[in-house]
């Protein structure tokens, strides 16, 4: 059986107001889905909360819709126990690198075996546009009526810095591309990172499709994603062009390797024997 | 047999190896069939402060590590100075005569030694003098050399065989040097006896291994005291069982990993201390809310904030019970000695599965690191509870994973199996669908409270004993059972022994008990190692009566005879 | 004057402006000097669920949005659907009939209009339907038209004249059609009266600026519904007091830099909602242990988890009380309205400052977002406590901060001035460093407890109204005041009016008040908008006697009617 | 009057091991202040929980020692209310990194003007050996017996790659280069990171003062910290030579610069006045 994008398709119809950029990485999560054939009950999309964090809700595969910031270690918990689900996490930029940014480094330095998709608008959608962590110096928004003091964080710079083994950029209006980088990320082994520029069309009005549609350009063909100092230094390129794809990937043991090799090595043990063994 | 029942109390300065040659010793006794019991106190710093161990051995059942030593092993002034008013009339003070000067007092036996010149010139390594102090005791009180080998060999056989030779060397030098100096007194013999094989083991060894035997096979720690070791083991331990263990950065991620991973199919758990459970607090709700079975430790200390790490306290209730935001059933559970702490782990993964709620199991530190000889588990007794599975056929026929029914529960799907559904903190409908309708938020909330039900059924959520007539009881919890199985063996030998029951179940309170050993009762006793009586405000809410609070602010277990005190008091 | 009690409400899609139309109409009636009340519902999603907002006019005080309406706008079907069956007998239903098929009803008056239609076609502007619905309103009830293009200009003016423009417009043409084509009826005229200057307030901006008034001049927070617009007053106002305020990378962050703030001399305050007052846990005993007083602010929602973000309940006080490990006083305190917030935050700032505790003040949604017509405080009156500062003579003369003193307290150090001290969150002893000694942990926990007496002993910690002499007594907590209230007043004029208890200071209980309130009551109900009766559970706990618990799992406020059956079950 | 390294000190005697690296910092610490000759009563010195974070104690100056994880939010709260104030953040690896990594990243982007010293010596000591963030792959310890599998944080190259505006590394064993650096840390205009290589006697018997002795080296004599990604690679270097010195600094607006704009820009406005303005 070859399954389709409809597959994977909820009951639920998605809440995003008309136009936001999340309808793309939707569209295109469920593309990569069937264009890999993956059973629905074989996959767990997790996110913590926000706009794009209800993500998993519109899809038929398992899901975990938790706490804000949490996506990332209920993710890697999911992962750890059952290896043989695909493990999709998904959210905001706030959720990711706001209330969740202690856990983002780790999660990449382990490289645990899972996709992680930050759908980047630039602004808080869910609360009604506060000020994120990604947004411009200078950004006014509600809750930076004199506009924004701090640096944003450029989230494929941040991922590959910490470690991260696969690092791409997509753009929720080019759903083909965005489409070919989540089958990279998931068939990456190791800690796989999609930044998805995802406009918010309700309280973003600077960061807006139209912004972004002049400035998104494909990385140059002749680039190569093995260099980590030569991938931060395009993913900080953010004046007239901003580049999509892969910035950066390496094949490294991932978390489920080392345990593996660990297992080989140890002398197994019946629960009862441990216990029979304290003396 | 005769009757053996004796007292060793090591101190001096933390980071002189005091722990390692109190436990050495402990379980050399063990093996030699004695009963054991520990207590041990250091400080927070790694360095610097005071550091204390106390052993009790006995061939008798024990329930405390005793109030007056029998032995006292001082290696500095500041050792002496604290501890000799604890030695008995008649007792034995061991000490080096260069770096203590003990006073001048006839009703105790004196035994000095050089034990860091012995270290120094006969072993060259400053470092084994806590072993040769072992050495000596060994000989003074005939603890069989051939058992303390093999402790020592099990403890330093790995760290090559230099170490483990210098120590073995260490205890020679210090067996020899008793020998040859100090004339033996009969009265404080210990030997061996040869009996059933017994478990020698933590309150934090007890809690990993009931989880292994429970069908836990993921954990996730950060480390903080006094829980660290539960980590440390299961590190070790669980690929040695198929399972998986991984320290994370923060506790909030040990639980959230906990929580994916049973999302996921597997038994999972977290153990942490005060400060780790209030940072867990959302996430706490968040499993209550979406329904995935968790466990969660904690061990215990001085709070609140960072509080007193190393020292014990049972002040952790109100948050077990009450803490994180919204209306959130939780179950609560806490074992009352070492040997409990591991049926009562085995039980919170029963009650998590039966409930499929979070479960908080308290211990504290003074069950943490103490030793105890405990018998072997009869294993083909202990039941172990698994998870509801949704079967296909269920799944065939429209399976909703919240949908309301009359015990609250429904099975769950695991990924990678039929079942896909979508746990979620948001309030939800059958299906799991978000929903904001002040309606469904009743029925659900009603239905997350209905499955608390599940919990109470159970015979062995409290534990009772003493004489059922007396009109005096005492509602305790925790790991003040010992303090005050000390002090009714004591007013039964006198005929006036009072009712007592351990509530072994926290949240929800077992209300047929409770109410069943309060009805005969004038003056019921509730002491606890905490400062605002938080089980008797629990029992006043739900019992709507006036208990007699007995409350030490924490930072030391209770002693019998305080429990003692207090019972006569109220007679 | 004649009397005027208009109930308005509308009701469409979410994302549609409903709520900033609500918003207008309700300044307009409130600067034509009416009492305002108003309530709003909408989901979680920022589109695509359904939006309510309800505004409630009148010329006497009024203490509700009202049970039942007088005028219903629908935008849509679903609001028809909703809400058609609140419409009092001979109520207005004004409606777009391009979306609405409304039932053939005689009992109501059908004012049909083409808002949408008006707003692409007269306005070119589809957005502005909103305010082409006002314009109708404004016509039918006489809403004064100079007073809403006042507030227009107000919330329109910085948007870019353009914008501004088409809304003034959209609001002429809404009148105009109302006037060429809807017969009006007299009995739903509001018009405009001239009377005193009014405050017209949501209960987030009186939290906002009962702070600043305080004194409060740093504030951390991170955006969580409903208490964001709390920091988004603060981040515009803020600079302009001379004080800082700033968003931080998460709640933890917010309450520690709130804290780092105090410690550093500036009363402080943070505001969330029940998922990030979890969060604050562990810091909540670090506040408490270290004795800097800090004001944190929750605007209670629907809980657990994520719960119900929009929708009120009043769920977290177990959370408020009892949250965080270790034995933690600290003070807990709730408005009852939406004018109670700007005077209980000032009180919270001064409570903290008095007991140098963690204020916890508990809102919750149905306040958070609700317009209310207030008076102009007597700011003569208003007492603002500052802190005990350590005099530099304290300082020579040998300061302690943490000195153990008969009423707990010693002065603070501020640093830039003398008076150097360590905070911290281990225990420690009067000079703040670490013990570990159970005598001390046990003084140092009695004497940070001892502060609370400070709390207790003002006389407005509690409200009392109706019939002291009544058996039957009420006691309640936070924003249920409105619907008690009109409960009462409906059995006040039938002369079976109950005896009434507002508890503000929720921890520590008030203990005079409430022993005086029960001393000749035989029954006492608890309303409270949460599902495990936490307030009746404090009662039971503190006061040993058995409440009516009147509960509501959360999601909508109590209405009137349904407290008025509950007490007339009880009588 | 001049002050000197003994105006600093505490009545508590420091807790630490003999021989732990914390002593040098402590030392350099105090020098640092003697030499900018700052009024104790004007120092803040915060820190979080750990053997490093007891630090505070055993100084004569404003201090609060506070949770595992926290001492960087509270070091900014003091900052930003009582700018005045000296503010020196100071903690452990565990501190910093692990609990406290989620509000790395922020501090670093506002620019607060603050100094962050973080005592590295690669493990938890004050809970007795545990592995930590910035422990190499492989190394075993108590709660690493298999060996550790994350890729370690380096405290520099991660606090440049987050927008820190200082970047120094100095080691405890060098107290004197150590002072200087304390010194450009705390005159630094902005968030001011120094690590300090700083061993952990009694629990890390792989990374001790005979190994970093060894490898210790000043940076380069022409080296010049301006160029971040130099900066970045500089401080990746670990094998056979680790750098001290200054690796990166950066002039930019501080957060109070943007404040003091802000001030200048609004209308004042009494309380009482805001009060009367709602309606
Ligand atoms: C602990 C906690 N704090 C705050 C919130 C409120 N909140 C929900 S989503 C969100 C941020 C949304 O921004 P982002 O993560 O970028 O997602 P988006 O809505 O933009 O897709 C916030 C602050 C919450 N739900 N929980
Ligand atoms: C919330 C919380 N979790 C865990 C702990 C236990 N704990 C105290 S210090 C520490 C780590 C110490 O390592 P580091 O920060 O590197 O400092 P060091 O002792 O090495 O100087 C831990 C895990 C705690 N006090 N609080
Ligand atoms: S508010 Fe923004 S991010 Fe949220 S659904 Fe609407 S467009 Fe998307
Ligand atoms: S344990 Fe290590 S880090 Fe802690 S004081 Fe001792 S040497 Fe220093
Ligand atoms: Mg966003
Ligand atoms: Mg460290």
């Amino acid at each position: 059986m070859v399954r389709t994008a409809l597959d994977y398709k909820g009951k639920l119809k998605p809440t995003w107001c008309p136009g936001c950029g999340d309808f793309g990485v939707l569209t295109a999560l469920f593309n990569a889905f069937a264009r890999l054939d993956l059973d629905p009950n074989n996959i767990a999309i997790v996110s913590g909360i926000g706009c794009s964090s209800r993500l998993p809700g519109f899809a038929s595969t398992y899901g975990v819709h938790s706490l804000h910031g949490r996506a990332l270690p209920i993710g890697q918990g999911v992962k750890l126990a059952n290896p043989e689900v695909e493990v999709v996490v998904v959210g905001g930029d706030g959720d990711a690198f706001a209330i969740g940014g202690g856990h983002f480094p780790h999660a990449a330095r382990r490289n645990i075996d899972l996709t992680y998709i930050v759908m980047n608008n630039r602004i808080y959608g869910l609360t009604k546009g506060q000020v994120a962590p990604t947004s411009d110096v200078n950004f006014r928004t509600v809750s930076s009526p004199y506009g924004n003091f701090e640096e944003p964080i450029n989230p494929v710079a941040f991922a590959i810095s910490v470690g991260a083994t696969f690092a791409a950029r997509g753009f929720s209006g080019k759903v083909d591309q965005l489409t070919d980088l989540i089958v990279a990320a998931i068939t990456h082994r190791g800690f796989a990172f999609l930044e998805v520029i995802s406009p918010c069309v309700t309280f973003n009005k600077v960061h807006t499709y139209k912004y972004f549609q002049e400035k998104v350009t494909p990385l140059p063909a002749e680039y190569q994603p093995d260099d980590r100092t030569k991938a931060i230094e395009m993913a900080q390129v953010m004046q007239d062009v901003i580049y999509t794809g892969i910035f950066y990937r390496q094949e490294k043991l991932t978390y489920h390797d080392w345990i593996s090799k660990i297992m080989e090595g140890v002398r197994p043990v019946t629960p009862k024997e441990l216990v029979l063994s304290q003396k | 047999m005769e009757k053996v029942d004796l007292v060793v109390r090591i101190g001096g300065e933390s980071g002189e190896g005091i722990i390692v040659a109190g436990e050495i010793l402990t379980l050399a006794c063990a093996r030699a069939s004695f009963e054991v019991y520990t207590y041990r106190a250091y400080p927070a710093e790694v360095r610097g402060g005071h550091s204390m161990f106390q052993m009790r051995a006995a061939n008798a059942p024990i329930f405390s590590a005793g109030d007056l030593v029998d032995i006292l092993v001082a290696l500095n002034q500041e050792a002496y100075d604290r501890h000799y008013s604890t030695l008995k009339k008649g007792g034995v003070l061991v000490y080096d005569p260069e770096s203590v000067k003990p006073h001048d007092r006839e009703d105790l036996i004196l035994y000095p030694c050089p034990l860091k010149d012995l270290a120094l010139n006969q072993v060259q390594a400053i470092q084994t003098k806590n072993i040769v102090t072992v050495g000596v005791l060994a000989e003074l009180f005939s603890i069989p050399q051939d058992k303390l080998e093999e402790v020592i060999q099990e403890r330093f056989g790995s760290k090559g065989s230099q170490i483990l030779e210098k120590d073995l060397l260490a205890l020679k030098v210090g067996m020899e040097y008793a020998r040859q100096n100090i004339p033996k007194r009969e009265n404080l013999k210990l030997g061996g006896t040869e009996g059933e094989t017994r478990i020698v083991i933590s309150g934090n060894a007890a809690i990993a291994l009931g989880a292994v035997y429970a069908g836990c096979r993921f954990f996730a720690g950060y480390p903080i005291t006094p829980a660290t070791d539960i980590l440390e083991i299961l590190m070790k331990e669980m690929p040695r069982v198929g399972g998986v263990s991984i320290q994370v950065e923060d506790e909030i991620s040990a639980l959230a990993m906990a929580i994916g991973a049973s999302f996921a199919g597997k038994k999972a758990m977290t153990a942490t201390s005060g400060p780790g459970l209030s940072l867990m607090s959302e996430l706490i709700g968040f499993a209550s809310m979406a329904e995935i079975p968790v466990v969660i430790v904690d061990v215990q200390r001085g709070g609140p904030a960072t509080g007193l790490p190393t020292k014990t306290e049972q002040s952790d209730l109100f948050h077990a019970v009450f803490g994180s935001h919204g209306d959130c059933p939780r179950v609560v559970i806490a074992p009352t000695n070492v040997e409990d702490c591991f049926y009562q782990t085995i039980k919170g993964f029963n009650l998590a599965e039966r409930t499929q709620l979070p479960v908080i199991i308290l211990s504290d530190q003074s069950l943490s690191h103490r030793y105890e000889t405990i018998s072997v588990p009869d294993f083909d007794s202990i039941k172990v509870e698994d998870r509801l599975i949704v079967s296909p056929e269920e799944v065939a026929q429209g399976y909703q994973r919240y949908r309301i029914t009359e015990n609250g529960l429904m099975p769950m799907g695991i990924p990678g199996k039929p079942g896909a559904y979508i746990a979620r903190g948001l309030e939800h409908d059958g299906e799991g669908t978000p929903s904001y309708d002040p309606g469904i938020h009743q029925v659900m909330t009603e239905k997350r409270f209905r499955k608390l039900n599940l919990a109470q059924n159970d015979n062995d959520v409290t534990l009772r004993w003493g004489n059922q007539e007396s009109e005096v009881g005492i509602i305790s919890w925790g790991s003040t059972e010992g303090a005050v199985r000390e002090a009714t063996n004591q007013l039964k030998a006198r005929g006036e022994e009072p009712d007592v029951l351990y509530i072994k179940l926290l949240s929800p309170l077992p209300r047929k008990q409770i109410e069943d050993f309060l009805k005969n009762k004038k003056k019921v006793i509730v002491p606890e190692v905490n400062y605002s009586g938080q089980l008797s405000h629990l029992l006043r809410a739900y019992f709507l009566f006036d208990p007699i609070p007995l409350n030490l602010a924490g930072g030391r277990p209770f002693a019998g005879y305080e429990i003692l005190k207090k019972i006569e008091e109220v007679l």
